[in-house]
């Protein structure tokens, strides 16, 4: 009987964000404030993407050049952040041993949503040449759904810019809107 | 005309209008409600009122002010940076008005991402700390006035304290104090690294920087911005108080927790400093307001060093302020990227044995001076 | 090439290791043999410079103590371990600062007992290389301050150098 | 408490784990971890023949590749008892320092982003292609080049490769007075530096420490001068030393050492015989041993080949100057502060791939 008449302020605000939510998720509101927001937040979603400052192996050094003055990667809004709390996309530059795939997964897992992931070079896509070895993950997309491939041994610095331009490209064609999700 | 007569000037002929419509409405009802309505149309154009509503107005200039200026910064430290160090910085995004736009993408984008409490952070602590963070930047920004007239706690009935500045260092030394608390309450070790970090920078570095603020206060004989921008009609204080120029320019940078002196974030040891666990907006909220903070130093050291908004007249005030404020933004920008960070103790190091008693000696000169009758 | 073994040394340099200036190979095998002549044997000089010799392996350490401290043999560059058919090999590349002597030291151990002395105490060096030893090739190291896994995780049951072990590769 | 730096952390440059022990901020215990990286090379080199060894040896470590392929064909060479062409020679020993400089440049890069001067990592990184530009020119590749083969390298010099080198080092070495301007003329990175990560010499003699950590602790130990290898007995050149033993001191070895790299590449180039610059290697290699060692930019490097008379080695084992380096790490970080990690730790110059293996 307690709970009927306790009504707790956290219970309220559970129900009033549940009223709101559905009723802008079903109601003709919601679908007309993504159509007016949709492009617009694409457009910075797309045009600010921050990868997560995450070296493994040759490729790393390639990351590395793509933001110093020669290729500049800055250009397009792209800044490394450190934390994978701040960040868009995981770049997996390297072969994934099995000692590092839980420490991987838990840095995706930390991520906030919306989320890519680009596996850079053969090592990441494959397993590159250890593709055989006791201690490599042939592939990081055994275990993190991964949208963009840049092949390479390694990959080149021009390489990796075109991949973030192919990723602006996937955001623009996968455009949703922020309430109804369509 | 000052900001806030122009603000209650507005304000008045919008309530004036809404009432014309109002009292025709009323007089269309019948007389007891007619009443009513015409008490509360009174009540609406009383005095009290519209200064209420001004003052929320002006709250939205300054909101303005902030986001147009955090913006242009955002886009000179980048623009800056990039050509400092060969490259163009943000280019393609809005390339017609070189980039500027890179920042409001970054912003909405930030807007748009999932806020992330991590399980364990104490949760009172961890929302608290971006609201005491941002707030308490944009109170001190709102004391300092842009021209004689563009001010807004600057009270033009002359009933209110003038201690505009002194009220500025107040709100501008809250800030660490949110740090500790969000870095604290993120329940993670670098975070809490951080906070500390920053609330020992503050500790030894707010007495050097008041203690040349004194000597500031002194010569102008007044704690109001309005009266220390006009004592320097003459000449500006950096000149006398050279040596407390460069020690307020110094703390100043320590306040604002840029290159040299970043040491609560420092980005090689502790992994994006306090703001680690900070995701979406909330961090969005961080970065901003640590570019307005730059923004207040540069208006603070324009203000009290720089002569204010005096200069040639073919200018307007507000202008004169921003282009200094901007100059001395710039500087500190191309201190942050050229110079190493130094290290917690160094910190203290330097705060304590070399900024304080070159700041006692600034107020010994700035004592002299004024006993000798020069200012 | 042929100032090689007569450089001098760095200057203040307080162990030095004058005493092997003028100690071309031969002085080392003899020093060697004198002092351990039942368990040094097969010696050889590979090239200029690079002996090779084997040891028993109950008189490693005492050997390897020797060589450092009378010898100036100083720098372990490496310890490599070797599976054949019926025995372990564990070689140690041993050589000093100033001259450039390298001793090629070969132990054996039978397949069934792997275990060798450390000579983590001797050389701090030996410490990290003769864990991974330990982690790769399953060799034991007595008295080794901290002997586990570095290179795999703590929980791996195999020892993949060993030629037994056919997964990957 | 304790903290973990790693294996996703901005100091790393690398996947690897330092476990920190802090008082305060003051360092009281310190256990680096490795093995991130591990991707079992020396098993998979037993299934190899020996020339698809080389694309491996390569990708061991990615600052440096050419170093470790070079050591690679040298141990084989001492196996198979191959003489080198001294043209190859020559052209291997030019590659080589180019490769060296690079390597420092991107370490100086990295320690300079550290150490928080963007700047620095800036100008490093620019001028660091003009290497990488020379060596794609030589081995067609940027990181990873695949060049030298057993018995020789893999393609003679291009046109116009003297002129280039010679432009690179004059350009070199006036941009390197530079930074000596940019960080020795700076305040804040000498406090940084001085008196940081102490590393006496007795230690650095007794942890197996090499390269520019241990002649930076004063003690004159350079497998290019102590016990040649290649053609480096006919080139004159000094091996940096500094009696130090700090951060700083290791910077100043790296310096030194990218200036005596570019009279070595000089020397080189122009000294060039004429003449073959691969011979025919055998598919099979004889049963014995071969043993290769290698100044390495970041130390001793050195392999130890067993072959089995068929065309795959028996066993390989690598030897990683960062591996025994790394191990020596408690010793230089206790007694610091947190913010010295990133001076000491980036001052070793780490490189994960040739650690982990």
């Amino acid at each position: 009987m307690g709970n009927v008449i306790v009504f707790r302020s956290k219970d309220f605000v559970k129900w009033a964000d549940g009223v709101l939510e559905g009723a802008l998720r079903r109601s003709p509101i919601g679908s007309g404030v993504d159509y007016l927001t949709k492009d617009f937040f694409n457009w910075a979603t797309r045009n600010s993407i921050y990868p997560l400052h995450f070296g493994i192996m040759c490729c790393a050094l390639e990351m590395a050049v793509a933001s110093a003055p020669r290729f500049d990667a800055q250009r397009f809004g792209i800044i490394y952040r450190s934390t994978p709390r701040q960040c868009d996309v995981l770049l997996v530059n390297g072969p994934v041993s099995k000692k590092l795939k839980p420490a991987l997964r838990r840095l995706y897992d930390q991520m906030p949503g919306p989320k890519w992931v680009i596996a850079m070079g053969e090592c990441a896509i494959s397993g590159g040449p250890f593709y055989n070895s006791y201690s490599v993950v042939p592939g990081v997309d055994q275990f993190i759904p991964v949208d963009i491939y840049i092949p390479g041994c390694p990959a080149r610095p021009e390489a990796l810019i075109d991949g973030f331009i192919k990723l602006q490209k996937l955001i623009k064609e996968n455009k949703k809107g922020l309430l109804t999700g369509k | 005309m000052n900001l806030f007569q122009f603000c209650y000037g507005i304000i008045h002929w919008l309530v004036d209008l809404i009432n014309h419509l109002w009292y025709w409405l009323g007089n269309l009802l019948p007389w007891w409600f007619g009443d009513f309505f015409n008490a509360v149309g009174d009540l609406a154009a009383s005095h009290g009122n519209i200064v209420v509503f001004t003052i929320l107005l002006e709250a939205l200039v300054i909101l303005i002010i902030a986001v147009v200026n955090v913006l242009n910064f955002i886009w000179i430290d980048r623009k800056f940076m990039g050509r400092m160090f060969d490259f163009y910085g943000p280019y393609y995004v809005g390339y017609r008005i070189g980039g500027w736009l890179q920042n409001i993408a970054d912003g909405i984008k930030l807007f748009v991402k999932e806020i992330i409490t991590p399980a364990k952070a104490d949760k009172i602590g961890f929302y608290l700390g971006p609201v005491i963070f941002v707030s308490s930047s944009f109170l001190a920004l709102s004391t300092i006035p842009l021209g004689r007239n563009f001010g807004i706690a600057t009270n033009p009935s002359g009933l209110g304290v003038p201690a505009s500045a002194l009220i500025a260092f107040a709100f501008f030394a809250i800030a660490p104090f949110a740090i500790l608390i969000s870095g604290w309450s993120s329940n993670n070790k670098y975070t809490l690294i951080g906070g500390m970090r920053s609330a020992a920078q503050m500790m030894s570095y707010e007495i050097p920087m008041l203690l040349t603020v004194a000597s500031v206060f002194l010569l102008a004989g007044s704690f109001d911005f309005m009266d220390i921008v006009s004592a320097q009609h003459d000449i500006w204080f950096a000149i006398p108080l050279a040596l407390g120029f460069v020690i307020f320019l110094v703390c100043l940078v320590a306040e604002v927790e840029i290159q040299p002196f970043d040491l609560p974030e420092a980005e090689a040891e502790l992994v994006e400093g306090w703001t680690t666990e900070y995701s979406g907006m909330r961090f969005g909220f961080f970065m901003m307001t640590s570019y307005l903070r730059g923004y207040i130093g540069g208006a603070l050291t324009t203000a009290l060093f720089l002569g204010g908004w005096h200069g040639p007249a073919l200018i307007p005030e507000p202008i004169w302020f921003l282009i200094k404020a901007y100059i001395v933004f710039v500087v500190i920008e191309w201190m942050r990227w050229s110079t190493p960070r130094v290290r917690v103790d160094q910190l203290l190091n330097i705060g304590w044995n070399r900024l304080m008693p070159l700041a006692m000696l600034n107020l010994l000169i700035a004592a002299s001076m004024k006993t000798m009758g020069w200012f | 090439m042929g100032e090689r073994g007569t450089r001098s040394l760095v200057e203040g340099m307080e162990k030095p290791a004058s005493r092997i200036d003028d100690v071309p190979e031969e002085k080392v095998i003899r020093s060697l043999l004198d002092n351990f002549p039942a368990t040094v044997t097969d010696f050889k000089k590979l090239r200029k410079g690079v002996i090779r010799a084997r040891i028993e392996r109950r008189d490693l350490y005492r050997c390897c103590k020797f060589l450092r401290d009378h010898l100036g043999f100083e720098h372990l560059s490496m310890i490599s371990a070797v599976e054949y058919d019926k025995r372990f090999e564990i070689v140690y590349h041993i050589s000093c600062y100033g001259s450039c002597l390298l001793l090629e030291l070969i132990t054996s151990t039978p397949k069934d007992d792997p275990s060798v002395d450390s000579v983590a105490s001797i050389w701090g060096g030996a410490n990290w290389q003769e864990r991974e030893s330990y982690d790769l090739m399953g060799i034991k190291f007595n008295n080794h301050p901290k002997l586990e896994r570095i290179l795999l995780p703590k929980d791996t049951l195999y020892h993949p150098l060993r030629k037994d072990f056919k997964g990957g590769g | 408490m304790w903290i973990n730096m790693g294996p996703q952390h901005p100091m790393t440059h690398g996947l690897w784990n330092l476990r920190i022990k802090v008082d305060g901020e003051t360092i009281v215990d310190a256990e680096p971890e490795v093995g991130y990286l591990h991707r079992g090379i020396e098993k998979l080199c037993e299934n190899r023949t020996y020339t698809q060894i080389i694309p491996i040896a390569d990708r061991l470590c990615y600052g440096s590749s050419l170093t470790w392929s070079h050591l690679y064909c040298l141990t084989v060479e001492d196996l198979m008892g191959i003489e080198v062409p001294p043209r190859a020679e020559y052209i291997r020993v030019a590659s080589i320092e180019m490769q060296r400089i690079a390597s420092h440049l991107m370490w100086l890069a990295a320690y300079a982003a550290d150490l928080g001067a963007m700047i620095g990592f800036i100008y490093t990184m620019r001028d660091r292609e003009v290497f990488i530009d020379l060596l794609q020119a030589l081995t067609g590749s940027r990181i990873t080049y695949n060049f030298p083969r057993i018995g020789g390298v893999a393609h003679d010099i291009p046109p116009n490769f003297e002129r280039d080198s010679l432009r690179a080092c004059d350009y070199m070495e006036k941009k390197l007075k530079e930074y000596e301007d940019l960080f020795d003329g700076s305040k804040v990175f000498m406090m940084r530096n001085q008196g940081v990560g102490v590393l006496r010499k007795e230690d650095a003699m007794n942890l197996g420490v090499t390269g520019p950590p241990l002649r930076g602790s004063g003690v004159k130990y350079d497998l290019r001068k102590d016990m040649p290898y290649s053609v480096y007995p006919e080139m004159d050149f000094e091996a940096a030393t500094h009696p130090d033993c700090d951060c700083y001191a290791r910077y100043r070895v790296r310096m030194d050492e990218m200036f005596e790299s570019c009279k070595i590449i000089r020397q080189a180039v122009q000294k060039m015989p004429k003449g073959k610059w691969r011979t025919v290697a055998p598919r099979n290699a004889p049963a014995g041993t071969g043993l290769g060692r290698v100044e390495d930019p970041r130390g001793e490097g050195m392999m130890y080949v067993v072959g089995d008379g068929t065309d795959r080695p028996y066993r390989l084992k690598i030897r990683s100057p960062i591996f025994v380096t790394v191990s020596a790490a408690k010793k230089m970080l206790v007694g610091y502060k947190v913010a010295d990690v990133v001076a000491i730790m980036g001052g070793l110059d780490m490189c994960i791939g040739e650690t982990d293996r």
